[in-house]
């Protein structure tokens, strides 16, 4: 799929949306406007719009509690992300889910689910579900480094293999589970290593900072999925600029880390890219970027403004159906 | 009306309902080849083929994890877990996931699925495989709790559990298959959340359900020679509880016993007297008795460990310290 | 007696076990190089080394699964759940192999561990991370379960924890590790399996734990205003259930609410109020009212959470319906 | 370390008198004298007797269910074996832990445990308390393949990996579990791979009817992890005569399957090796195999004439300590 001027635009646009709206929610939290936890995904954004550029309608994405990305990425709109941040009616998750659950089922984005590993089987019944069904959507699961690691991963890659599944599994490398490194926590080398013992295809994309090389990475290994031959595994190198939650002291970094990989947030680099391969001029950019502000200004306002749920609607959505 | 036994019934059930809609299948450890432990799905496979009767690895968070990511997207999966006992490895996906998705998306997503298991002792399977944990599933809302008595209400109760659109937890009786009783031919349905009088008496109120209800309703048979008439209770549904004709039977005979086979404590019977005592309190003549297993994990000696369990005599002998 | 607060109560109280018993140590998520996600285990990392307080994969049941190898073999483990709610994912070896041990190899073993986790609702966290789920665990003999309402009680239960012999879970409330207390300097015990009274008073009496002690103790000194004097208990040790100072103030008051943080189905309150029924039936002068959380999975948004856990108002009302 | 004639003659016994226990226990249990499951070793004498013989005392071990062959290895008499096996008080387990249930710890055998793969974590707990307190001490932990699907073991054998754990893994790939042939369950051609995503080195002893092939594989992988270099990683091919446990239909093996193996059958090789090679003559053997006969015989008359548990014992190994 080669991309147009204006799908570049539309794709700079996503990231920088999901920055500032994330470095917007930041400074609410101080404010105290929005609680429990927020995990941004600020450093990781070429990795979820790398991806979603390439998925067909009809591929699911799942994902961790670290799922703002993603759902701006599937065009949930900030003012009900913001919302959702802020616990009002008019989330995306009507303020029940937070930060953490985000989700839009008619744009085949399934959430945001904070109990570490434990969407990963859920995806392989997804899975199984187009499977059984006979479509030829592809799920595609997204998790942290620090989530293969427990029994769930095991449990749900292991049957995707067993039952030839129709899922692409994403380890978002971002170098740490919380304060502990991936060695610290991971025996091998490099975690793609893991698919091994599932015999599933794998490999690693050693640089997800630049949404291009995402992109080039993430489209044959769906491909594969899509053609009918069983689960694919991609490891993609990332980084977290920002601490695990608020409130993180960040004792575990290595002294100059962070400023070593700041040098290669995903923004600049693409914004270079644009620049320099004379696809986008830096006025384009600008512009998308003013346009960003103005969104994520409106979205605030939006948010502050809407109702919280009514305290009448407290049992509306425990069980679907009669209690 | 025809008798069959227990196995029967809930085999008819699944049939039925895999014959009705071909959206509905089932997972778990030996459910297929072997025709599942006890037998009650013998036939399935070579009828329905292995699309439909899947058996899996032994990977229980993986068999529910599976289940609820097939039904939502719109699958109706009825995992089955061997026995209860294994719940615990996958208990992070029945209490924690299964239930939370409903609400915790601002009702975007429903979980259309049943989970199946064996529960009980009595068989000298020892401490770790004996248990009847009942109430620690009940305690979390967002599930449905069924656990029937009788052939008839299993048949009912779980061709309503697969049809819902709620996650509902099904727990049969390991030693109860054999038992027999009359079942309504053709469609037969029991409403999840209705308790119901299984036997009538005027002097005293026994709750109970599952294999209790046996005990139950063989104790009220020799209480009657000695003109003690109890009215047996079944409470079929352990959430949501239906108290309604708990008490009604209790405004009548003013005494009471509750009768499980689990341990007392944090039990069914604690919650079951808490909420007679408070809406019924100027009702009662005596304290309300309950029978339930020893304080012990099950030992594997078949005298120590019927000792341990509550029998027919308990229950007679509760009653006649209530009347 | 110096006034201090939980999180350095059961600070110091790991601290000075380690330094009295080599073979205590402490495993778990982030509990080395971060501090611990409470700042319970800031500076245990640098002082003990690494071999003593370990930080380990995300993997609960390999946490609680190796501390039980650990123990069995004559060490000490204290492992860390972060939250009560990833217990589930550890829920086997919890209930289902450390409660077990001893008693299947006819006293062979004995696993003397603790397992110190967090739990508790009101910070916004959504319905996986909010959860007070103690009757679950403390359905299951073979377990003792501990939860403290006091800095001195929970210094002094959770060094008897660690002499123990037995497998003690020891559940602290996330939002109470700022309440400060007196706690006696020194060598410091509080036996496991004791309740105590927290407050004195004649009028009614309040059954409760942990958060809810809270609750009550605030209460009482509202209900003190209006003339009415609440004896609160704090129940302290789950299993075994000490029923002892309950009784003995009820056969004073005669009237009785419980508090409890968790859903009230299947919770704590249900089984005091039936033993409290059956032990003193002669005593009730009133119905006991059950104090707990509303039946449904707490949602994100703050103010709709907060209507769905109990309240100190709320304790007031339960009172104002018994005197 | 060389064989004598002696030490010969010490294992071959052993191995007559595993299949001669069990084939006695089968018909104890067709008589109704031993309850609950009984998961027999028949067919897999050479691994566990091939294990013990090159074990040092200060090595620990574990397994699953099927464990009476490790039982009567380590020296448990059958005495105590058949007594375990009926309930008796003189049991190993003093009764309570039947068949799946049997250790002894003064002989650093610590069972026996039924729940699949949870003792997987435990076994890495235990190498840690040896790592801990630098014993030179390897832990020892068989598994079925069946059980490295289940998340436990991906846990567990992480941990080992990466905390460098003195532990030695060793599967059993008996090739089916249950009724679920291993292809269908897991994803590779070898088990051994899976060790691959832990960076364990591995490997597969393709033999393991044979004993002595059994010793020169597990030797050295022995050895390796003695000497301070982590965990090593073990499959042993060998194959189950019976069913999986009593009352198994086996419908799931493939035709003339069992008659296949039988031919290899463990004693029969050995006896073949031991006459062949001239180390041992018939009449030796002959002599071992009546003297076997007669344990077996006064094995059955001490268990039948010993009494079950009193019933006043029940609550005897609840807790070590207090209740
Ligand atoms: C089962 C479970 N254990 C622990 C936690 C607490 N926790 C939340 S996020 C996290 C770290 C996850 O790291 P990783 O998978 O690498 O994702 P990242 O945060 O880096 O995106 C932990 C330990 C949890 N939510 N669930
Ligand atoms: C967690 C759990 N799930 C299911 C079972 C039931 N079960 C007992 S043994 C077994 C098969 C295990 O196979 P394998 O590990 O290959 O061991 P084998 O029986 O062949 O020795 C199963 C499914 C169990 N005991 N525990
Ligand atoms: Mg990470
Ligand atoms: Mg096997």
């Amino acid at each position: 799929m080669a991309l147009k001027k204006k799908d570049h635009l539309e794709l700079y646009r996503q990231m920088v949306l999901i920055r500032r709206v994330e470095q917007r929610a930041a400074q609410l939290y101080q404010e105290g406007k929005i609680g429990g936890f927020l995990h941004l995904y600020i450093g990781q954004e070429a990795v979820s719009t790398g991806i979603v550029s390439v998925r067909k309608p009809q591929d699911r994405l799942i994902t961790a509690y670290r799922d703002h990305g993603l759902a701006l990425n599937v065009g949930i709109s900030a003012k009900e992300v913001v919302a959702e941040l802020m616990g009002k009616e008019t989330g995306v998750s009507k303020g029940r889910g937070g930060s953490m659950h985000m989700a839009d089922v008619e744009k085949n984005y399934w959430g945001g689910h904070a109990i570490v590993g434990a969407h990963i089987p859920v995806a392989a019944g997804m899975a199984l579900g187009d499977q059984y069904m006979e479509n030829d959507g592809v799920t595609i699961c997204l998790m942290g480094d620090g989530a293969t690691n427990i029994g769930f991963f095991h449990e749900g890659v292991n049957l995707s293999a067993v039952w030839d599944l129709p899922v692409l599994w994403v380890v978002e490398n971002n170098q740490y589970g919380m304060g502990t490194a991936v060695g610290r926590a991971s025996a091998v080398e490099q975690i793609r290593q893991k698919a091994e013992g599932y015999n599933i295809p794998n490999a690693r994309l050693e640089d997800g900072m630049h949404i291009m090389k995402v992109r080039e990475g993430v489209e044959p290994a769906l491909e594969h999925v899509r053609s009918g031959k069983g689960p694919y595994f991609l490891e993609i190198m990332t980084y977290r600029f920002e601490g695990h939650s608020m409130g993180d002291p960040q004792r575990y970094r290595e002294k100059g880390e962070v400023e070593k990989w700041e040098k290669t947030d995903p923004i600049g680099i693409y914004n270079n890219y644009l620049t320099s391969e004379k696809i986008a001029t830096k006025a384009d950019l600008d512009k998308v970027e003013q346009a960003v502000e103005d969104e994520v200004a409106e979205a605030v306002e939006f948010a502050e403004n809407s109702p919280d749920p009514a305290f009448d609607t407290l049992y509306d959505y425990v069980y679907a159906e009669g209690e | 009306m025809a008798q069959i036994n227990m196995r029967q019934a809930i085999s008819d059930a699944l049939w039925e309902e895999m014959e009705r809609d071909e959206k509905v299948f089932i997972l778990g450890e030996e459910v297929g080849v072997w025709g599942g432990t006890y037998a009650v799905t013998k036939g399935f496979y070579e009828h329905f083929g292995e699309k439909r009767v899947r058996d899996t690895p032994i990977a229980e968070a993986a068999i529910v994890g599976a289940a609820i990511g097939a039904a939502m997207v719109g699958l109706r999966p009825v995992a089955e877990l061997m026995t209860i006992n294994f719940a615990f490895v996958a208990m992070d996906h029945i209490v924690n996931e299964a239930p939370k998705m409903h609400t915790m998306f601002g009702g975007q997503m429903t979980v259309p699925m049943v989970i199946r298991t064996a529960g009980g002792g009595g068989r000298q399977l020892g401490a770790t495989h004996s248990q009847t944990p009942d109430s620690v599933f009940a305690h979390f809302p967002g599930l449905k709790v069924v656990s029937p008595g009788t052939p008839a209400d299993a048949k009912g109760l779980l061709k309503t559990a697969i049809r819902s659109e709620d996650p509902v937890m099904f727990i049969e009786h390991a030693a109860m298959y054999q038992v027999k009783g009359e079942v309504p031919e053709g469609e037969h349905l029991v409403p999840i959340g209705e308790s119901k009088v299984q036997r009538e008496g005027s002097d005293v109120t026994i709750v109970s359900y599952s294999r209790g209800l046996q005990l139950s309703i063989q104790a009220a048979d020799q209480l009657a020679k000695d003109g003690i008439e109890a009215e047996v209770v079944d409470l079929r549904t352990l959430r949501p509880l239906d108290l309604g004709p708990v008490l009604e039977s209790f405004k009548k005979t003013n005494r009471m016993v509750t009768v499980e086979e689990g341990w007392g404590t944090y039990g069914i019977g604690a919650e079951v007297a808490a909420r007679v005592y408070d809406q019924a309190f100027d009702y009662i003549d005596a304290p309300i008795k309950r029978v339930a297993q020893k304080e012990v994990p099950l030992p594997y000696n078949q005298a120590l460990e019927q000792h341990a369990l509550p029998q027919v005599a308990d229950v007679v002998a509760a009653v006649k310290e209530v009347v």
